[in-house]
């Protein structure tokens, strides 16, 4: 089972006639996606492999159902780009630009939430339901990452992400969906904002998240799971333990400070709420199966 | 970017927030001139981004013009760290000192403005010990600062009423004009003065653009004193995300949390990290670039790890090799790279004579055995 | 029974220790409206007849709890003063202030509807709970119009309500909750979103509804009968049936134009949506009798 | 409060708008001149509040200066209506006729641009026919106008493209910016002209004020233009809503909506009304300036409707018993004052000879039966 995106979402993409957009659009309907037509202002008429392009969403939504965007556009239009979205009632969007000024992060944030949607982004990969659909950045199934199976993923990474998910499938599980937050300071939808999806699809057994350093969502996932608004067996890997405070390791989300965002208290309170915490990556296999008994 | 104080003050007072007279001067004979100006009694205030800057004496105050000569003389020799501009400033007869920041809250989606009648270098222990002396008002950017806040802002200063609440009401509105015009991720006044016939004005400034912003701020460029080391301030210049230290493994990874991780793993196993480095993202393709900045360190090994979906395996395998041939690095090179076409990359690698590893974690305990005098 | 305003209620008074907010407080609370703190800038630590004052809402629930606010505030700070509830958490808010300038009607009503509060006004006498409670500026229980019983009453106007109701009375009902949703252009609550409230109140048996020309609150109604999501008997009387096209007759909210905003239009949609239409005061009675069949 | 149209042109000039080039002028010999100005070839536009200008014969184009003359002392001198300003505006020579608007959509809290490709005098035919040919966009006040919803506007225009399409997107942004910082409840242009080469052109000019913002309105007044008679005119310096009609009844009541009702009573009954006067609210303690107004009319009788609780009715009777003994009305007073003090009200009433009555319906029906030849 999947959450977020099945083959039945019915997606439109923004920016779909670009050089990203047409590349990954090809990609996304390899991989299952239900591509139902895109926007590109000025190229209405015109199609990107059969699929229809639209001046705006409007004018899409005319002719086409849609329940879910796709953003390839800049950063300094993303802003734009999602409220368009949102001003048409879409639910599920989905941003991959990095660089998205830091002031119009918070009032995508603000306006989302607002709306009641779920803004994946900026900055992240996308959203993988193993060999059923994809919104994002992944060109092919890489066998020993992408396997289907039970296992829910949520992660502010992408690379550590992969390596995190290999030791899954080593382990002998698949993933049920990978929902990439993004790696920006300030994500559109937060971790314990997803976890509802894993909590509520029979088809999730348990959950792995990838966090780090910095900001406060791991504090956040570990309160849910405290407060028992998340039941289902939950392990989670932290980056950034030995950091060296105060200095900046890779984006801007992993800045520690204040009381919050060291590694050390993410992994205490996770701990303490009755999560599992892999301090390496290959870790992460064996505290699945001591959790889910297998 | 964080700015110096002069800058975020000067952004201060174009926004109309009252900063004291100053000069900014870069030899001890400018200093002179600058505190005869002001009227001897001054401040000299050492140009530099980090914190603390009081309690590590870079900030003295001065009585005569050429007693700021001689400590502006003495703050430009420190070579601890690089000082190269002062700020002489006219010292202020302060009666308080009160704290106003704003920033941003990532949960709400708002912009965040702290605020404390208790301001000054204490802040930080007075934020862990009773964080309810801290108010906290969240802004919705598109409805903007409401007149409310503005209020509830200056009570929480503890400058209601009279004149000197008018001036402080104005400091929140221009510090969130200042936060908004400059895409700040921080604005922060701390200490705001309060003098002795009630005025206002900021002691201190900070101020951080947002990085992603930067294009439409013009004016401001990153100089030698925001970066740690040279390597740093040359690798920021190209784009590339580098951290200094002084272990003996050169990280050449990409993905953020990915190099991370392998810094933790280095930690854990014993070893040393000489930098870190970056080279994922848009920078997939420069691997030599990025390997001519991981041997400026004096490493032992480089340890390039990266598990990559569009920053291709391949790609960065050619890149790593051709950096290899070109700059003939005399330290040893382990490669864990892994992803998209990950056989031509474990191909491409094994053909120059490198023996390509598929596990980070084994690949780190061969990285910092090989610096403990293990055998490659 | 009551709806929005009962004994059980806890509220506060932006603007209390002005005349008017003084004036009409104690008014209120004569009425049987439980006032637990008011807000004025620069005054904490005041009182008004023993009821504290403080200088921000922020201030008065760090030590009461409070769930409406009632505002006594000039046109031109009737906005900064409603955001400032809605920050607070409060989702009932009564504004009586006539003459709010349009635009920031438009920002509060939009403000408003994020929120999930109900406002009502501006240029409202306000809301009775009869024989119960009050908000807003009634100054004491008119026996001929405010008798307590089973009718809901929503209203645009003042003195109208006051010629309807008694109507109501001399029918030998009485009335639930009259809700006075204001006569400026932009209400900020509409007929339509009051409907829940007496649908839902086992004590209102019947809703009499006082429109006039202009708008479309009253088509809105209409709609929500016919779509089955109303089902209690209605009664409307909508004033301005005869009203020359084009004329300013009073408040701004009275402009007919466009397709809808005619009485005759009104009356039409809500005839036949089954409601019953009064052509003249003395026909609410007899209508709800009919329609209650008593 | 509307604005004529060379207000509203002078607003959108200022913000950046494109409007042709025009003279305003009060006499014949002013026209001619301007017409010279202009190259002969000109638009003489009467500047009235009324709609529909084209078709009623108030806008005329003339082929030359003395045509202009001719034409503007032949619509200054109309007799139907006031016409003291006329403005001279160059012709332009379009190729189509496009419609663009912004007002206030009360259900969704936010401001509403319609726009269409169809502009011109037939939009309001078009509106009813044909309402999807008119795009609506509506705005978040807080958020502000967006990149993709001015695109969109500039689609529904169909002038999306090169050099118009940008023209066309400056304008929906100013006037937006219009509508914005004037407060306005409609800023409108139809026609947007679109000339031979591609420019975009605002053909005419609509600016309403909010009435509720008028005081942070500076340098517009209302002028007798802007009513139907001198007594509205004067009531409205007074702030008291009142409206000419030519029937018997003159009516003094308290309450918008009671006002209403009452005069849909009178046309039920078979009566007419001479006036529309409310004075409750703030003005419930003006009942003599009110019955000034109303004794205005040529009336049969003066109908006193009320049904206040702030309103007291004792209050407002003695207004009127106040205003009765210094104006001494020549026709009878019919008076139905309820509410709060009703009781001091009717001793008020019944001492100064008056006979109370206290249904709404029953007073209509006397009045209107004394208009007719009954008895008081």
């Amino acid at each position: 089972m999947s959450v977020y995106i099945t083959r039945e979402n019915k997606v439109l993409i923004q920016g779909m006639t670009g050089q990203e957009g047409s590349y990954w659009t090809r990609h996304m309907r390899d991989l299952g996606t239900n591509v139902v037509f895109g926007v590109t202002p000025g190229k209405e008429g015109q199609d990107v492999d059969g699929v229809p392009v639209f001046h705006s969403i409007v004018n899409g939504i005319k002719a086409f159902e849609a329940d879910t965007a796709m953003l390839f556009v800049p950063p300094k239009f993303t802003k734009d780009a999602v409220f368009e979205a949102l001003d048409a009632g879409i639910k599920k969007i989905v941003t991959v630009a990095e660089g998205v000024p830091l002031q119009e992060m918070l009032q995508i944030r603000k306006a989302a939430l607002s709306c009641g949607a779920m803004v994946l982004g900026g900055n992240t990969s996308g959203v993988i339901s193993a060999g059923e659909a994809m919104l994002g950045m992944f060109p092919y199934w890489i066998d020993r990452v992408y396997k289907p199976g039970t296992i829910g993923v949520m992660t502010r990474s992408g690379s550590l992400t992969n390596e995190v998910t290999a030791e899954v499938v080593k382990a002998g599980f698949g993933l049920s969906t990978l929902i990439g937050v993004g790696g920006d300071q300030v994500p559109f939808t937060r971790f314990v904002e997803v976890l509802p999806l894993y909590q509520a699809d029979p088809g999730t057994k348990a959950v792995v998240m990838v966090g780090e350093l910095g900001g406060s969502m791991e504090e956040e996932v570990a309160e849910a799971i405290a407060a028992g608004f998340f039941t289902k067996p939950l392990v989670a890997f932290i980056g950034g333990r030995t950091a060296p405070e105060g200095k900046r390791m890779g984006h801007a989300g992993a800045i520690a400070g204040g009381g919050r965002g060291t590694a050390k208290g993410k992994v205490e309170l996770l701990e303490k709420a009755g999560a599992g915490v892999a301090k390496r990556p290959s870790e992460v296999g064996p505290l699945l199966r001591q959790a889910l008994g297998t | 970017m964080k700015l110096f104080e002069y800058q975020a003050k000067e952004a201060f007072a174009a926004a109309g927030i009252p900063v004291p007279k100053s000069r900014l001067v870069t030899d001890p004979a400018q200093a002179r001139a600058a505190a005869d100006e002001l009227g001897g009694h001054c401040v000299v205030k050492a140009q530099v981004l980090t914190g603390g800057r009081g309690k590590a004496g870079l900030i003295k105050l001065a009585g005569s013009a050429a007693e700021a000569e001689a400590l502006s003389a003495s703050l430009l020799g420190e070579t601890r760290q690089i000082i190269t501009r002062l700020l002489i400033e006219e010292a202020v007869d302060f009666k308080r000192e009160v704290y106003l920041s704003i920033t941003v809250d990532a949960v709400a989606g708002k912009a965040l403005i702290m605020a404390s009648a208790d301001g000054g270098v204490d802040i930080e222990h007075l934020a862990a010990t009773a964080p309810e002396k801290i108010a906290r008002v969240l802004v919705d950017l598109d409805q903007g600062l409401q007149a409310f806040q503005i209020k509830n802002v200056v009570f929480a200063l503890g400058l209601a009423g009279g004149e000197t609440g008018k001036q402080a009401a104005a400091v929140v509105k221009n510090l969130y004009a200042v936060f908004r015009k400059h895409d700040a991720e921080l604005a922060e006044i701390n200490p705001l003065f309060v003098t002795a016939d009630g005025s206002v004005v900021a002691g201190d400034g900070k101020l951080i653009i947002d990085d992603n912003s930067l294009s439409r701020q013009a004016g401001y460029e990153l100089t030698r004193e925001h970066f740690d080391s040279d390597t740093e301030f040359e690798a920021a210049q190209d784009g590339i995300p580098y951290l200094q230290f002084d272990g003996d493994i050169s990280l050449m990874c990409a993905g953020a949390g990915l190099t991370t991780t392998v810094f933790d793993l280095i930690n854990y196993e014993g070893g040393s990290v000489a930098n870190y480095l970056e080279f994922g993202g848009p920078n997939y393709r420069r691997a030599k670039r990025a390997m001519e900045l991981c041997l400026k360190n004096d490493c032992k090994v480089l340890l390039v790890v990266t598990f990559g979906t569009i920053a291709r395996a391949d790609v960065m395998a050619e890149g790593v090799v051709e950096a290899m041939n070109e700059l003939k690095p005399r330290v040893p090179i382990i490669t864990c790279i892994r992803g998209t076409n990950e056989e031509e990359a474990t191909a491409t690698l094994r053909k120059a004579g490198l023996e390509p590893m598929f596990d980070t974690e084994e690949a780190v305990r061969k990285a910092v055995a090989l610096c403990a005098g293990g055998k490659s």
